[in-house]
């Protein structure tokens, strides 16, 4: 399975590239992102069974129940957005804003983006995961500046030396954590590999395992868009395409989060207790949630509202980890899914909300239930959704994360968290909320209607974010009490 | 009944309500029979619910638990069950939804032009859905869900009109204010859980620090404060209530505050134990600070709805005031007290989910025939619209505690909760006893005034506008619900005796003590009466007493004087001859006088403008405009926000500069903070 | 292994050498000559292992080093470069010499921070580890003292050349397919960055990062 | 059947002797202008006379101006019942307490202030709002006057606190209680609009509220709404004479008709005596500011609310 995971990003590239018709790449864009899909269910279907698999190809690969989530998470959503990019492009195409040779660029970069995070998955390799990480940012950079103005240069540069910068850094502690290492690597197979490293967390050189985590802490919550260094966040989720912006904000923020988890893993196991990490996750967590609050507040670019939440999302996923109990951890995880389904399903409304109106400010939106009733009502419940409202996803994540700081004892934390959280519904309400009422002005061509597959997306999304939010399978229940196993150790 | 067959009824009705919500959503273009189907069938469930509260409340006192639901996601277990506190709270619930489903046939028929009456329908029945989980709930997740679930579908209920301008404000201040109190009632349910480890509904007092406990209570009191609309948390309910379509404010204002009452009860006397002395009288003030400033508002308010909106937050301040005294006495184990002052809040919490229902309704009806909430628009009603005129003079008497209508029972209780309460030993706090029964004077005549306003201004005289002019009665549903709900108010008011059984029966679990038995009889046969030891009253016999001193005036009149006709003839005018309408007292007029004695409350601005022209004594124009601030507003709320959203702009313009090397800077720093950091720990 | 540590203080030393240019020329030959040196460090820790073990890892490390970082890289920017930007570099934040004092800095706060960090003796792995993470920290700074884009790739491939100076000073190297995939995404980054300098000198007319400030709030 | 016919008989009392009160204070009022003034019995002779008048109903009003003469008679008699004149007769307490007097007065005040605006006339508007205004700041005196009265006496009915007054007798004349009464006798004044708060006896606009509000009666309306207040200000001054002059109130059923008569000679005596003085202090005082009367309801709310401290930090009894 995992060797279809890993091929037919790379096969399909290829064929973007013999395509003729966007049509066809529309389709095959689709059929591979099923078949990855399923491939990945199969597999987490097997992981469920035997707790984790094991591939040898050209190198080791490794799936384990923390992996198998991030990267069913990965297939997921990117589906989804593949769908979605069918219509999404369509139309770009109907209006010439692009061509078929950028529509193969796209789709290739696109899927490149899909191999690396593929790759960051299932490798047990620290180094090799560090390089998958690196080449998400590389394969997306292009993204990112898709629209090929001056501002998505802007952004598509702070992206790449922002994210590079932090990467190194990262890279930095990997290597610290190698060194910690030296004396008990027996065998060659055995370098940087996670596995191995967890296994004898215990006999490692605390001391540069500390120094290693933080690198790795600062480097990959530079990746996955920690305060204070998110910077890079806003600017490349605003000014992508929607499609990649869900992507990112989705998908790509988790991966960042997987490596914290994999360094936070070895670190607490072998100092055995978790309030060295603890507290500077917990400090980055509150600040990222704060630093979200305040800039929702007076936000007027609803694109760059969005990619605040997704840091506020981050930071609370961070929090989580930082509290380091297996309550809390299990919180982090579920909060992960909740998060990349809600945030990419905004992210692709608002995709729509932009084909539609030309302009992300919020003060030239009005009146979207009248001109776009789906789109409006899923982009308001999604709004909903986002900052904790049962009965969607967010909701049980949140309470669970709630219930564990005041359980661990965290109560500044607690408090300080849920305070947030309505400063940002605060920030959501005043500046958000409007853009639903009232009556849309003449500029609302009737040509420019969503695409059908844009809509069924969204109503699809909003189905997933309303269902997980009162229902678990007992499969993902399994995987997930593995994953949180894996992170808190026992 | 056994239990099954409780179980039974409650998901049939459940069953019937969401039947409602689904229909219309089917016939999204047949808006009459959508929405005549949604209103039958919400009235079904009303009788349904009706039926099964009063079986459970009629039976046996035990806990029901009717259902269980586990999904497997960590602490979302969800549990449906029914005790006699719920059962009393679904009760009203389903009085009230009965009428106003009823109402909404008729009422909603003015929005067909919106063509999306199938949303407001559907939207409806859930939201009474919503109500009737909250108050089923029994666990705090399954509160939680249901309660935020009530939030969502009101708000979207009182987005409806969101067409005019001021809606988008009441709506997202609603959600702001409601969202920030469930961040607190999420925040209090997580701490019991950290202790209790459990979110089951049990009482919680002994595994819980005294500090903690403390703590618990604020929070419980914030956050279910701010849905019940107490002073200062109140700024959100003058503008959601009017905003939102009338029946809908009726439910609003009639039973969705009504959660918060409960939400304090459950969860500060059942699961906290209320036993702690400040915690009473914090409730206290907090009701006597509500019924006050909120009468004071509403005292000042020409827009109907918007006035009965602030009614209700004197009325919450009333039941709090009870309420605040049953902690006292929980306080001093003085368990009789305390089932009197339990009794008193929730006689007059039933009382107020019936009057004000009405008065939303018929201000709906008035505003379904004149298509204008303006008090100073309105006038003469009482002659265009006789029955709805009849069935809000009703509703006003019983607000303001007329006898023999319903409000007076309620207040009567709580005056006897105030004496006994000095009587029993609870020290010093009984000065704030007597501050709240002096206040409770002074809401009621101000609330009296109110309403007095509200009949005098907008049914008696001529009208003041060509609207008024043109008012025609309201579609029969409309009046009949209404009249129904009148009819009660004055059953109620003068056979109070089976709701007081009730209500005392329902919160036993809480006291222990049953007061029903001294509330007992006074024995004039067919005579319901009233007693507690000495003090008894018998409003029917008020009634009688009245009725016949009347037909022996008039007999004797009769008799003195023989048949005299009656003429007809213009208004005394001292002789001037042209007297219009607008020459009438007006709503601002006719409040100014409180306004001047309540200055500091109000501050009012005054401008007079005058064109002058011509000639000095004969001007063109005078413009008089008086404007009243609302203080908490400007200077709680208003410098809050600024704070805030100075920061935000603030920090925009400081910490995202849009410079690279700035931002690099920031990871380079963070990166020697956690190095220090490293050394440091 | 007087050599090495000779060799990790002249890395080092290459830093400050770097921070005190203004030339783009300079910039780029700065880093030729520190990536020449890592490049005898690898090939000094490549015979070793080679004539040890017989392990070849580092030797062909020590090659790619030299391939990418002493030739191509190099070549890659002054090629880029040449056309598109000024020669000296005038504007900045803070002067020169106040930047050298800050590397200065740097490089003391990490040898006390590093050392008491991994058990307060001063060892071998201390030091390396110290000098290295300087590299880096100051490669970082240099980033942030410069406004043109050259001189943040520049500080890119300084940090790169950090961390490459800890991999094989303080842990004797990394696996070879992690090195190997190391230098893919390098080399990939540096390609996407010249293109991007490219187009930022097309809209903007200039490679001043500073300018790019439309997007803030 | 015997209370049946004690609470007919008293409200009969009361209807009959709430005009003389009146007649009283204006023949004392006259004395204290120097003049002779009408014959005491003057007000049954208007009363009668507008029972035999047409009366004139505005075109604007509806039928809420037509029923108000009725409901207000009928709350001001209907409150007749639960006020004793002699609190020891009755052989069972009086199915009514002090606040139900208060509240089915209030329904009349109701009835009265909306039937002011019923006509369209501006005099009727500005009666109702300054009426509301003015039972609006007395409440809580008068409230917290009935709570210490009530908690003094372990009820609230009005034939209880009465005999609890009997009791204490001559130690009724305690800063309590004489608080109580100073607060007491300002509601009275408020209540029946009397000067300094109002002026039955004029009409001029600026100055009058309860005269504005049944301006446009006429005839047998007038009389039943005049009549009503006549009954209103007797309620009030029972209630003051009964409770702070205890005397001659502790007769009982079975002591029979002479002592019967005795006492009932007593009350018509104290009621005579309070008259006077409330004429007295009609007749020694101006007509107030009406924007000053708040500081007259604040003299009585601080006199009742120190009376209630008195008593309570006293211990009471």
């Amino acid at each position: 399975m995992i060797s279809y995971l890993l091929l037919l990003p790379l096969v399909s590239i290829v064929a973007f590239w013999l395509a003729k018709r966007a049509s066809q790449i529309f389709a095959l864009g689709i059929a591979a992102a099923l078949i990855m899909l399923s491939a990945g269910v199969k597999l987490s279907i097997d992981v469920a069974a035997l707790g984790h698999v094991n591939k040898r190809y050209l190198m080791n690969f490794y799936v384990d129940s923390l992996s198998i989530i991030v990267l069913d998470l990965v297939l997921a959503v990117s589906l989804f957005v593949i769908i979605y990019c069918a219509g999404y492009f369509k139309k770009e195409l109907e209006r010439g804003k692009t061509d078929i040779k950028r529509l193969r660029l796209f789709y290739s970069l696109l899927f490149a983006f899909m191999f690396s995070m593929i790759l960051l998955l299932t490798t047990p390799n620290m180094g090799i995961m560090w390089i998958a990480i690196e080449a998400t940012t590389l394969a997306s950079v292009f993204l990112v500046g898709f629209e090929n103005n001056k501002r998505s240069l802007e952004a598509s540069w702070k992206y790449i030396i922002i994210c590079s910068v932090g990467i190194a850094i990262a890279l930095l502690g990997i290597i610290l954590l190698h060194i910690s290492s030296i004396g008990i690597i027996k065998d060659a197979g055995t370098d940087l590999s996670w596995t191995y490293l967890y296994e004898h967390a215990k006999e490692l050189d605390v001391n540069l395992l500390r120094l290693a985590f933080i690198f790795m802490l600062v480097g990959f919550g530079t990746k996955a868009g920690l305060a204070p260094m998110h910077t890079w966040l806003p600017d490349a989720h605003s000014q992508a395409p929607s499609p990649v912006s869900a992507m990112l904000s989705g998908v790509l923020l988790n991966n960042a989060m997987y490596g914290i988890m994999r360094g936070l893993a070895i670190l607490n196991k072998a100092m055995g207790s978790g309030s060295f990490a603890g507290a500077a996750l917990m400090a980055l967590g509150l600040l990222s949630i704060l630093t979200a609050a305040v800039f929702i507040l007076t936000q007027r670019d609803y694109k760059r509202l969005l990619a605040y939440s997704s840091i506020e999302h981050m930071g609370i996923i961070a929090l989580g980890l930082g509290v380091f109990t297996p309550a809390s951890v299990l919180a982090s995880l579920m909060h992960m899914i909740n998060h990349s389904f809600t945030k990419s399903m905004l992210f692709l409304s608002a995709g729509n909300i932009y084909q539609r109106y030309g302009s992300k400010d919020i003060y030239k939106v009005k009146g979207l239930y009248k001109s776009m009733p789906i789109t409006g009502v899923v982009f308001m419940l999604g709004i909903f959704a986002i900052t904790g409202m049962p009965p969607f996803s967010i909701f049980s994540s949140e309470l669970g994360m709630v219930v564990a700081l005041f359980k661990n004892g965290s109560y500044f934390a607690g408090a300080a968290f849920l305070f947030l959280l309505a400063l940002v519904f605060v920030g959501f309400a005043v500046t958000l909320f409007k853009i639903f009422y009232g009556n849309a002005k003449g500029e609302q061509q009737k040509s420019l209607k969503p695409s059908p597959y844009a809509d069924i997306v969204l109503v699809a999304m909003l189905g997933v974010i309303t269902v997980t939010g009162v229902f678990m399978p007992d499969g993902v229940l399994k995987l997930l009490t593995d994953a949180q196993r894996i992170v808190t150790g026992g | 009944m056994e239990m099954a067959s409780l179980e039974k009824l409650f998901s049939i009705m459940i069953l019937v309500y969401l039947i409602g919500a689904v229909a219309p959503l089917l016939m999204k273009r047949q808006q009459a029979l959508a929405n005549h189907i949604t209103g039958v069938l919400c009235s079904i469930g009303g009788i349904l619910g009706l039926s099964l509260s009063l079986t459970k409340l009629s039976g046996n006192a035990n806990d029901m638990l009717l259902d269980t639901a586990s999904t497997n996601i960590p602490y979302l277990t969800f549990s449906i069950g029914l005790d006699n506190i719920s059962a009393f709270f679904i009760l009203s619930l389903s009085l009230l939804a009965i009428t106003v489903s009823i109402y909404s046939m008729g009422y909603v028929s003015h929005y067909y032009e919106k063509n999306n009456t199938y949303l407001l329908n559907s939207l409806y029945a859930i939201f009474i859905t919503s109500m009737i989980f909250v108050f089923a709930a029994r666990n705090m997740v399954t509160f939680f869900v249901a309660w935020e679930l009530m939030s969502l579908v009101s708000y979207f209920l009182v987005m409806y009109e969101s067409e005019k301008k001021e809606t988008l404000h009441a709506g997202t201040l609603y959600i702001i204010m409601t969202h920030i109190g469930t961040a607190f009632l999420l925040a209090a349910f997580a701490v019991i859980y950290a202790y209790t480890g459990s979110f089951e509904f049990t009482a919680a007092a002994a595994s819980l620090p005294e500090g903690i406990k403390n703590a618990l209570f604020v929070m419980f009191l914030i956050g279910f404060g701010a849905k019940a609309g107490i002073v200062p948390l109140h700024i959100w309910l003058p503008y959601a209530h009017p905003a939102a379509p009338s029946h809908v404010s009726a439910l609003m204002s009639g039973i969705m505050i009504k959660t918060a009452i409960y939400g304090i009860l459950r969860f500060v006397f059942e699961i906290l134990g209320a036993d702690v002395l400040w915690w009473g009288v914090t409730i206290l003030v907090v009701g006597i600070l509500s019924a006050v400033i909120g009468v004071a508002y509403a005292y000042m308010e020409g827009n109907i709805k918007r006035m009965l909106a602030y009614s209700s937050i004197e009325n919450v301040g009333i039941i709090l005031m009870s309420i605040g005294i049953a902690g006292m006495a929980a306080y001093a184990g003085n368990a009789v007290l305390e089932a009197l002052a339990l009794t008193a809040a929730m006689v007059h919490c039933f009382n107020h989910t019936i009057f004000k229902g009405l008065l939303f309704m018929s201000a709906g009806s008035v505003q379904y025939a004149t298509h204008t909430k303006q008090m100073d628009e309105l006038g003469g009603l009482m002659k265009t619209m006789p029955l709805t005129g009849l069935f809000m003079l009703v509703g006003s008497l019983s607000i303001s505690a007329a006898v023999p209508f319903n409000g007076f029972i309620g207040e009567w209780l709580t005056y006897q909760a105030f004496i006994v309460s000095i009587g029993s030993a609870i020290g010093t706090s009984s000065l704030a006893a007597v501050m709240g029964a002096a206040s409770l004077g002074l809401a009621g005549a101000l609330a009296a005034g109110c309403f007095v306003k509200l009949i005098g201004i907008c049914f008696m005289g001529s009208p003041r506008s060509s609207h008024a002019q043109k008012a025609k009665e309201v579609p029969a549903a409309m009046y009949i619900s209404s009249g129904f709900l009148a009819l009660l108010c004055l059953a109620m008011g003068m056979f109070p005796r089976p709701l007081i059984g009730i209500a005392d029966s329902a919160f036993y679990s809480l006291s222990g003590v049953s007061i029903s038995q001294s509330l007992g009889g006074f024995g004039v046969a067919p005579v319901f009466s009233l007693s507690l030891d000495a003090s008894n009253i018998t409003p029917l016999a008020a009634v009688i007493a009245g009725a016949a001193a009347a037909l022996a005036i008039a007999a004797i009149m009769t008799a003195v004087g023989g048949k005299r006709q009656s003429r007809v003839y213009n208004t005394w005018d001292c002789g001037f001859e042209r007297l219009n309408p607008r020459m009438q007292y007006s709503s601002t007029g006719f409040s100014n006088p409180i306004g001047i004695v309540l200055k500091l409350l109000f501050r009012p601005v005054r401008e007079l403008q005058i064109d002058e022209g011509s000639i000095r004594y004969n001007p063109k124009s005078i413009k008089y405009t008086l404007k009243t601030e609302r203080i908490f507003e400007k200077y709680m709320y208003e410098p809050v926000s600024e704070f805030f959203s100075r920061i935000s702009v603030i920090a925009k313009i400081s910490v995202q500069t849009g410079s690279i090397h700035g931002y690099l800077m920031y990871i380079f720093v963070t990166v020697f903070a956690f190095m220090i950091y490293n050394t440091l720990v | 292994m007087e050599i090495m540590q000779l060799l990790s203080v002249l890395i080092l030393l290459s830093c400050f050498v770097l921070v005190a240019n203004k030339r783009t020329k300079s910039y780029i030959r700065t880093f030729q000559a520190q990536s020449a040196l890592l490049a005898i460090a690898a090939f000094i820790l490549g015979m070793e292992n080679l004539s040890g073990h017989g392990a070849i890892e580092i030797m062909f490390v020590c090659l790619l080093i030299v391939t990418l970082k002493v030739y191509y890289i190099p070549k890659l920017l002054s090629h880029t470069f040449a056309n598109v930007d000024y020669k000296v570099e005038k504007n900045f934040f803070y002067n020169i010499p106040l930047l050298v004092l800050v590397s200065c800095a740097i490089a003391v706060f990490n040898y006390f921070s590093i050392s008491s960090a991994i058990g307060g003796k001063p060892t071998e792995l201390g030091m390396y580890l110290a000098n290295s993470v300087s590299v880096i920290f100051i490669g970082f700074f240099f980033m942030i003292s410069r406004k043109k884009a050259i001189g943040q790739i520049v500080g890119l491939l300084v940090m790169e050349n950090g961390i490459f100076v800890a991999a094989l000073f303080a842990s004797g190297g990394m696996p070879v397919l992690v090195d190997v995939g190391i230098f893919i995404d390098l080399i990939t980054a540096v390609i996407i960055m010249g293109i991007m300098v490219f187009k930022i000198n097309e809209e903007l007319e200039t490679t001043d990062i500073n300018k790019l400030k439309r997007l803030r709030g | 059947m015997a209370d049946l016919a004690y609470y007919v008989i008293q409200m009969a009392l009361f209807i009959l002797i709430a005009p003389l009160v009146g007649g009283i204070i204006k023949k004392i009022k006259a004395f204290t202008q120097k003049r002779k003034g009408a014959p005491v019995y003057q007000v049954y002779l208007d009363i009668i006379k507008l029972f035999t008048k047409d009366t004139v109903v505005s075109n604007q009003a509806s039928w809420v101006f037509t029923a108000t003469p009725y409901i207000v008679f009928a709350s001001a008699a209907a409150a007749c019942a639960f006020v004793p004149v002699l609190p020891g007769i009755a052989m069972k307490p009086l199915p009514g307490d002090i606040f139900m007097v208060i509240y089915i007065l209030l329904l009349g005040k109701f009835f009265m202030a909306i039937s002011g605006l019923d006509t369209g006339s501006t005099f009727g508007g500005m009666g109702s709002s300054r009426e509301m205004m003015i039972s609006a700041i007395f409440e809580p005196s008068l409230i917290v006057a009935v709570i210490t009265l009530g908690f003094s006496a372990k009820s609230t009915s009005l034939g209880d606190i009465m005999l609890h007054s009997a009791r204490l007798g001559p130690a009724i004349v305690q800063p309590s209680y004489m608080l109580l009464l100073v607060s007491l006798v300002l509601i009275l004044i408020a209540e029946s609009s009397r000067i300094p708060l109002d002026d039955p006896s004029t009409h001029l606009e600026l100055t009058m509220v309860h005269e504005a509000m049944i301006l446009e009666y006429s005839g047998r309306y007038l009389a039943l709404m005049e009549l009503a207040s006549l009954i209103k200000q007797l309620i009030f001054i029972t209630i003051i004479a009964n409770v702070f002059i205890p005397a001659g109130i502790l007769v009982y059923a079975g002591s029979g008709f002479a002592v019967l008569m005795v006492s009932l000679l007593a009350y018509v005596a104290k009621v005579a005596a309070i008259s006077v003085a409330v004429a007295c202090i009609e007749a020694s005082t101006v007509k107030l500011r009406f924007f000053s009367i708040p500081n007259l309801a604040a003299l009585s709310f601080i006199a009742s609310f120190v009376g209630f401290l008195q008593y309570f930090t006293g211990g009471g009894n």
